[in-house]
């Protein structure tokens, strides 16, 4: 029902968050339909043309109550059902690390700041003293041996299908807020903390286009925060792959920023 | 207004209360020089803290005998002085982490 | 229509008006003192390394200090009480002590935050200072605040006595039930902000 | 319950006559007539609530047409702000700061607190005036201050502030000096709403007339002795939270400041160690509370005039009342369900989706008992009435998209889209504003001593509210659409956008056609005072105790000290002669009336 108005569906859980919406809207289209129809007939029935004369005791049934204690129990059922455990997953059952693809997203006025470890799978060493606005926003120091196959880019989130991702998000300067509404996503990025997403895309930037009928698709990172004057146009990309063609793009990153590396990040 | 007898039988608790209070702060003072580990220091800096303002609260400020609405107003804010108080801290005992 | 229950009892609730509205305003005070406790606590345990009060601040001027503001609630009870007893003397020589010892008290702040900004211990230096800053700063305006009221029903205000004893009473009784409160708050910031 | 001694009717005479010596100034500007005050509240309340709406009518400009010149307005407002005529970023975000501060802290709550409870609460009770006229006198002109500060902030280099109504930190730490005054004039909002709480409580409490006891007050009375206490406890941290934030800004703290920061490439000047979080937990213990703020007067409101217009009692009047008091209570503990995204837990989503759901049922049950009382009634449909009526499904409709946000897994697509801005647009505009409407339609005639025209009453109300209609229904396809709120230009940046982007265009539309259907309003309301159809004491045939009072009613409110001998919506009671028992009229009064 609900998919209809949200933005096709692309990642593995998506479908579960899609279904909730569904429950709850059909919970409050019930409840609508039925106190409109109530209150329509209410206000035909006792007009003061047609009831010159009203009840002093009015309803007497008991009904209502027991609609009130059907609302309830429905809206435990939604929170207890699908709600917390809908949550729970997002927040507390990630996948091993091992298995997944690790980024770090780090927001700033007004750019998403990526950051992949690269083939040793070990994020390098990043320090704010290090950071240039031009050449290193990360502040990524090349001299830690981590760093040296780090991949860095500027709103540019390449990803495998069908692969765990797991972003970890955090902000240099305000509140920033991660949001890709095809993944069902979205995180704060919060300057003093990290927090980890994840989700599993299950669909290519390649597919997206061809059912949607759009020829220049592309997956957008929409800044969900006010976060100053630019965050109307705080705006990322995601690129959705086979696997092997996101192998292929990593390794001519890894090789393009190792081998400049040092002339750039200095 | 209260007839002289009963203001007397006050003042005497006043001077009581104030006495205690004296005392209390000695200790307290004098405990926290003894560098006790944080927990047990928090604990026994606030239990004094409570019995001192327990104290002025229900006699300087007549709380231990005061009407029924007065009881349910500061009831009321308790309640919600403890929900601002404590709630909060959850942002640090239950956050997103990815293990 | 004359306002009822200015001075008088309501018989169903057993107060007057005044006594309600005090005890609402220091339940207000309660959740705005209650919310910078919050803070501190947050803070505080969100923080690496956070010092000890005693390591930071003066410990001793801080005891003297506690002591003048409980000796000052004590006159301040006694203040009252000698009303009760119809004894204007007494009330004007209690009140008097109790606004020199807000005086005092204020005196010592002075000498301790003087002391502070001499080492550039300022709000800026780190979130102990801050937030110490901001709940002493606001519990001496409270300070100030109960001053002026003592001031006032110590002097001009004094005059209600003569044509409305019971009234000026409810009065003193309502300030100092403020001035108490100022106490508490004391009560617990010393402790938290100087010995934890 | 005990009798209680109140002032003889010879010294309300006295007084009264005492009063006549007042000078203007006193008698109309520093006034401590409650009556006046309330009046002054709510035509202050009443032109920010339309600077307020002037400020969106700009904005929606820009989200109709982004970067788009604006005639000649645009030109008016200066190259800070519209250079040739197009809107800045800033200051849309100026706009939409002050519209959300505006609406909510000078605009509905001093008119429905500050105007409709000092005006009304009094006389519904039998009270002579509050309990404390010069704190009352104090709390509007600490109102006063500011909303000039808050207007005056336009004006300063750089603006007035843009980090939204919400202020999160950093980025309002770091914002312009048009902050510093946010900061400032909120502290004396605060202040003013303090003073007005602890009045109306004290009031409420002890200035019921003889007979009037608790479960006989009107249930507008009732709503606002919860709101009072609302404004009471949860005003004082947003308080302390300002203060810090002010320490943050001026003496260069760092309580929501934390370490690392990096602005614009610089290190920040600031040492860390705070926390960005905590602001938001300090706000949203004052917001949420707040918006019930919002929403219980309303409910006060519109229960008066619909147990007044279907001419029976409010169906399970008690069971509102304690339905009343739970929402008040509980609206303390699920401020955090407007923080989902911030990094919480399971246990702790769990907690405060838990408390958002329980809180959702008092609000069925108090709507369901409005719903219900139309029944069996004989429904009168004059202008208050069709105001209020139109808030029942308005409400609804803002009230049950309140749910999907309240889950925390369905609240991830939809968090900070138009559907939020759609859900609380629903329950504030068409939902409390046309309470208010109702409330204004109704009370005039006390206030006045005449009655706002029907004719153009309704001229008022049917485009409002297909128009306003019109503004917030398309807001829930752009909110599943996943299109941000708070965007400069709509989302015209987005792919995924541009599908549902044409709303726009509709819903500005809508809202200009809003601002033209008030015109009929305001010159209603300025006409009525001096051309409307002359009213006695009780026009609406009503039953509570300010139609007791004449209209308008004099200094000390009322001739003889009323008494309350029966409940309030005493309305075709059986064998009874007229549909209607007032409260004031005691059995042989009744028998010879
Ligand atoms: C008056 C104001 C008001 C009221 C009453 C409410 C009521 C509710 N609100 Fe709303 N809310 C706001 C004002 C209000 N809200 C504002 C201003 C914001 C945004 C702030 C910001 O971010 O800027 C917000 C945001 C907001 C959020 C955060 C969303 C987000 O940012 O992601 C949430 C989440 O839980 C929420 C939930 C609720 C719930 C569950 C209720 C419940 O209390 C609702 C209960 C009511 C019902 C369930 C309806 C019952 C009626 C019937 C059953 C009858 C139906 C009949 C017909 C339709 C004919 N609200
Ligand atoms: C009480 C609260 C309230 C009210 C009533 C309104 C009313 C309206 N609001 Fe707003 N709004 C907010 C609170 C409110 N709003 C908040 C908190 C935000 C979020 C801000 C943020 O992001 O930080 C917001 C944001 C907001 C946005 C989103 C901006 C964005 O995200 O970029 C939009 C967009 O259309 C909007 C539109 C409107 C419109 C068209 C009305 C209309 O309904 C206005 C209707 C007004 C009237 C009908 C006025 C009637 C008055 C008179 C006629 C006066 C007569 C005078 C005399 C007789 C003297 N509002
Ligand atoms: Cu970044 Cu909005
Ligand atoms: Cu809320």
């Amino acid at each position: 029902m609900m998919e209809r108005w949200l933005p096709l569906n692309a990642a593995a859980h998506g479908a579960r968050i899609d279904g909730a919406l569904n429950w709850v809207h059909v919970l409050m289209a019930i409840l609508f339909v039925g106190w409109i129809l109530f209150f329509v007939i209410a206000l035909w029935r006792f007009r003061r043309a047609k009831n010159p004369v009203a009840s002093y005791t009015g309803v007497t049934s008991h009904t209502s109550t027991w609609i009130e204690i059907a609302v309830a129990f429905v809206e435990a059922i939604l929170l207890v059902g699908l709600a917390v455990p809908l949550w729970a997953e997002r927040v507390a059952k990630f996948p091993p690390e091992k298995d997944a693809v690790r980024v770090r997203l780090v927001g700033e006025q007004f750019a998403w700041n990526v950051h992949y470890p690269g083939p040793d799978g070990v994020f390098g060493r990043t320090s704010i003293d290090k950071i240039d606005v031009q050449t290193n926003p990360l502040g990524l120091d090349r001299s830690d041996p981590a760093a040296k196959d780090d991949v860095v880019t500027v709103n540019q989130l390449h990803l495998p299908v069908g692969k765990p991702v797991i972003v970890y998000l955090n902000s240099k300067d305000v509140i920033h807020s991660f949001n890709v509404p095809e993944f069902r996503i979205k995180q704060d990025a919060v300057p003093g903390i990290t927090i980890p997403v994840w989700w599993v895309p299950t669909i290519t930037t390649a597919q997206m286009r061809q059912r949607l009928g759009k020829p220049d698709f592309v997956y957008e990172i929409a800044c969900a925060q006010l976060c100053g004057l630019g965050h109307y146009r705080m705006r990322g990309f995601v690129t959705v792959e086979e696997p092997a063609e996101f192998q292929k793009w990593m390794d001519e990153q890894v090789k393009a920023q190792a081998s400049t590396g040092d002339d750039i990040f200095q | 207004m209260g007839d002289h007898a009963d203001i007397d039988r006050q003042v005497r608790t006043y001077i009581l209360v104030f006495v205690s209070l004296m005392a209390l702060t000695i200790i307290t003072v004098t405990i926290s020089r003894f560098h006790l580990p944080v927990p047990a220091a928090v604990t026994v800096a606030l239990i004094v803290a409570c019995i001192k303002g327990g104290l002025v609260a229900s006699y300087f400020m007549h709380l231990i005998s005061e009407r029924k609405l007065i009881y349910w107003v500061l009831g009321f804010t308790v309640a919600c002085f403890f929900a601002v108080l404590l709630l909060p801290l959850w942002t640090h005992f239950d956050p997103i982490l990815n293990h | 229509m004359e306002i009822p229950f200015t001075v008088a009892e309501r018989p169903d609730t057993g107060l007057n008006n005044g006594k309600i509205g005090i005890w609402l305003f220091l339940a207000s005070e309660v959740m705005l003192f209650g919310a910078l406790f919050a803070s501190y606590l947050m803070l505080r345990i969100g923080a690496t390394v956070w010092p000890r009060g005693d390591s930071i601040l003066n410990v001793p001027l801080a005891t003297v200090n506690t002591i003048v503001l409980i000796s000052s609630s004590v006159t301040m009870v006694m203040a009252w009480a000698s009303l009760k007893r119809n004894d204007f003397g007494k009330f004007r020589l209690f009140q008097g002590l109790t606004i020199l010892a807000g005086l005092c008290f204020l005196g010592i702040k002075y000498v301790e935050y003087s002391a502070k900004f001499h080492h550039g211990l300022l709000p800026s230096k780190n979130t102990f200072l801050a937030i110490y800053f901001t709940l002493t700063g606001l519990h001496g305006l409270h300070v100030i605040g109960g001053m002026v009221v003592n001031g006032y029903l110590w002097g001009p205000g004094a005059k209600l006595w003569k044509t409305d004893p019971e009234h000026f009473t409810n009065r003193v009784e309502n300030s100092g039930l403020f001035w108490h409160f100022v106490d508490l708050v004391w009560i617990f910031l010393f402790p938290v902000l100087y010995l934890l | 319950m005990a009798t209680l001694e109140t002032a003889p009717a010879h010294e309300a005479e006295h007084e009264h006559a005492e009063h006549q010596h007042l000078g203007f100034w006193r008698q109309y500007v520093f006034s401590t007539d409650h009556k006046v005050i309330g009046i002054q509240y709510a035509v202050t309340g009443l032109l920010f609530l339309l600077f307020g709406f002037g400020l969106v009518t700009l904005m929606r400009w820009q989200l109709a047409y982004p970067g788009r010149a604006l005639p000649w307005l645009g030109k008016l407002l200066g190259d800070t702000r519209m250079p040739g005529g197009a809107m800045l970023p800033e200051f849309y975000n100026q706009l939409g700061a002050m519209h959300g501060t505006i609406m909510v802290f000078m605009g509905v709550v001093p008119l429905a607190v500050g105007g409709f409870g000092n005006f009304v609460l009094p006389l519904q009770i039998g009270a002579p005036d509050m309990a404390f006229p010069k704190i009352n006198m104090a709390s509007y002109w600490s109102y006063f201050l500011g909303g000039m500060t808050m207007l005056a902030s336009f004006f300063v280099p750089g603006g007035a502030a843009q980090s939204g109504w919400t202020s999160y930190a950093p980025l309002s730490v770091i914002a312009g000096q048009g902050q510093t005054m946010w900061l400032f004039g909120m502290i004396f909002l605060i202040t003013s709403s303090l003073l007005g709480s602890i009045n109306f409580i004290v009031t409420t409490i002890q200035l019921r007339a003889n007979g009037l006891s608790f479960f006989r007050l009107p249930f507008f009375v009732w709503s606002q002795l919860v709101t009072s206490f609302l404004l009471l406890l949860a005003f004082p941290p947003l308080e302390a939270a300002g203060v810090m934030q002010l320490m943050d800004r001026l003496g260069g703290s760092s309580f929501f400041m934390p370490s690392g920061l990096v602005v614009s490439g610089q290190v920040a000047a600031y040492t860390g160690g705070g926390n960005p979080l905590l602001w938001q937990h300090l706000f949203w213990f004052l917001a949420h509370p707040e918006v019930y703020v919002l929403i219980l007067p309303a409910f006060g409101i519109v229960s008066e005039v619909i147990a007044n217009n279907t001419r029976k009692p409010l169906w399970g009047y008690k069971i509102m009342v304690y339905s009343l008091w739970f929402l008040g209570f509980m609206s303390f503990i699920v401020w955090a369900h407007h923080m989902f995204f911030t990094g919480m837990g399971t246990t702790m989503a769990t907690f405060f989706q838990t408390t958002t759901m329980i809180i959702s049922i008092p609000s069925v049950v108090i709507l369901s008992a409005l719903f219900l009382s139309l029944w069996g009634g004989s429904i009168r449909f004059n202008t208050p009435m069709l105001f209020a009526l139109a808030f029942l499904p308005m409400f609804g409709i803002g009230g049950l998209t309140g749910l999907p946000l309240g889950l925390s897994a369905a609240d991830i697509p939809l968090h900070d889209t138009y559907y939020v801005i759609g859900h609380f647009h629903y329950v504030v505009a068409p939902g409390t504003i046309f309470a208010l409407f109702a409330g204004i339609y109704h009370w005039f005639p006390k206030a006045t001593g005449r009655k706002m025209s029907e004719r153009l009453g309704k001229l008022h109300f049917w485009p409002s509210l297909i128009f306003i209609n019109g503004i917030f229904m398309p807001m829930f396809i752009l909110g599943l659409a996943g299109v941000s709120r708070r965007l400069y230009d709509g989302g015209a940046s987005y792919d995924f956008a541009k599908p549902v982007l044409h709303w726009n265009v509709f819903m500005s539309i809508s809202a200009w056609g809003l601002a033209l259907a008030q015109i009929p309003f305001i010159i209603n309301f300025f006409m009525s005072i001096k051309r409307g159809e002359k009213v006695g004491q009780n026009p609406w045939e009503a039953t509570t105790l300010e139609w007791a009072a004449p209209s308008p009613p004099p200094h000390g409110n009322f001739t003889t000290a009323p008494v309350a001998y029966r409940g309030p919506y005493e309305y075709s009671v059986p064998g009874h002669p007229t549909d209607f028992t007032p409260q004031f009229l005691s059995a042989q009064q009744q028998a010879t009336s």
